[in-house]
């Protein structure tokens, strides 16, 4: 059984480096994947797993664009991969698709 | 035609602790999906309800934050307000919350007035007759 | 040993409407699941927070009613109470809600004073250590 | 489409003319499963489906205790079908398992 953290949002490294997101991407989880990408992002690509994530709003975003910035200044990018409708309608609203690499989607 | 229902008005107030999120987002949704609601409609509405509490915890002053829910025959209203000294509507990261505001909500206001924050916001349902 | 988180306290303010009990007991179980409470203890919290409404709504005076959750490190307490002229602590449907808060509460009390009824349950985390 | 109802919970009648309850039986469904019930028991034996029922308070075991007395009366019983732990639990802490026939529980 795992200690409550009072957040809905839990972060694994997968096998590949990837960042595996687990739950909501809001006000209480966005600093947990924040701080997951900058312990990874200078040492190699940030792929972040979103197959179980179905809950993104604005401050989530701000986590990601973030990582997408800094990137870039890198000359590299961010990958996202499974996306979920949820993520894809929050990046078409505000118009930052194309700040990422969308590596696949889910319906 | 799909009907909605009359539900609430149902006034949360909580601390401007980041994990109640989620559980505003649970009561919201459990009213729309009460009310008739669509499942794209409460998307937004947790969106909604999302962007008010987080507007008004990281630009507040640290007081609680009151949110009130209310379904009518055609929308889902929200208004969401703290006592606030300072909160700057201009704030780069308000504007990422206005923006998805008005992406997910048919209408909204956002203002500070007389020390006190407010959110108004509403998610209109789609009729198909 | 399992911690609990320290959530709220959340108040809730409802109109008298049967429809809003899952709402409320939306709300707190979002609040115990992330507080840490198990499975089993979230089931009791439900029932117990449906029993609260239910009684200031069907024993009421049609007034609104208010909760309010609160986990602390080691229980969920939960308070109702509204606005009643009469309410009959004695009414058989009463004493079954009582039996049903005993049973899935570690205690409780239910009281009606200065026109205000007034109910206050606790259910406590089974931590193993 | 369904309209909405403001109700958590919806009956349905078999085949074999049993009363199937989906959702949560509480103070906002009891009174629709009750009126099914009245609708029911004076032309056959009543049997109440809870298969897709994971919620009840002391409002619902008010309908339910209601039936299987004026099913006493008649000299006969209310069967509860495929009874899930939360049913279960009720019963057990009100001490009203033996006022049913159950027929069938499920985990
Ligand atoms: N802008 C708002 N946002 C959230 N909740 C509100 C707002 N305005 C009012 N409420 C809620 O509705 C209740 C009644 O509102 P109102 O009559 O305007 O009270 P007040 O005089 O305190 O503003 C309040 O207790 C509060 O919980
Ligand atoms: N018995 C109760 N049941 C539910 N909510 C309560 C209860 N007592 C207080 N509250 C909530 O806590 C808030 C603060 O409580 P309190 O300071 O006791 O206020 P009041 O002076 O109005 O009783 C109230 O606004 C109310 O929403």
């Amino acid at each position: 059984m795992e200690a409550a953290n009072n957040n809905s949002l839990t972060v694994e490294i997968g096998a590949d480096g990837s960042i595996v997101v687990h739950g909501d991407i809001d006000i209480a989880g966005g600093p947990t994947l924040e701080a997951a990408i900058l312990s990874l992002e200078n040492t190699q690509q940030v792929v972040i797993d979103l197959g179980d994530v179905s809950f993104i709003d604005s401050s989530g975003l701000r986590s990601l664009l973030g990582a997408s910035r800094r990137a870039q200044a890198r000359k590299s990018s961010v990958i996202l991969r499974s996306v979920g409708p949820e993520v894809t309608r929050l990046l078409q609203i505000t118009g930052t698709s194309d700040q990422f690499a969308i590596e696949s989607s889910r319906d | 035609m799909t009907e909605l229902g009359l539900i609430g008005p149902v006034e949360i107030r909580v601390p401007p602790d980041p994990s109640l999120s989620r559980v505003l987002r649970l009561a919201a949704s459990g009213m729309a999906s009460l009310a008739g609601f669509t499942i794209d409609e409460i998307e937004d509405i947790k969106i909604a309800v999302s962007e008010v509490l987080l507007a008004l915890i990281e630009h507040g002053s640290g007081n609680p934050v009151e949110v009130q829910f209310e379904s009518d025959d055609h929308s889902f209203k929200l208004r969401g307000r703290s006592f606030a000294d300072n909160f700057d509507i201009e704030h780069p990261d308000l504007v990422l919350c206005r923006s998805v505001l008005a992406g997910v909500c048919d209408s909204h206001t956002i203002d500070h007035v007389d020390n006190q924050a407010h959110i108004w916001a509403e998610v209109t349902h789609k009729t198909i007759e």
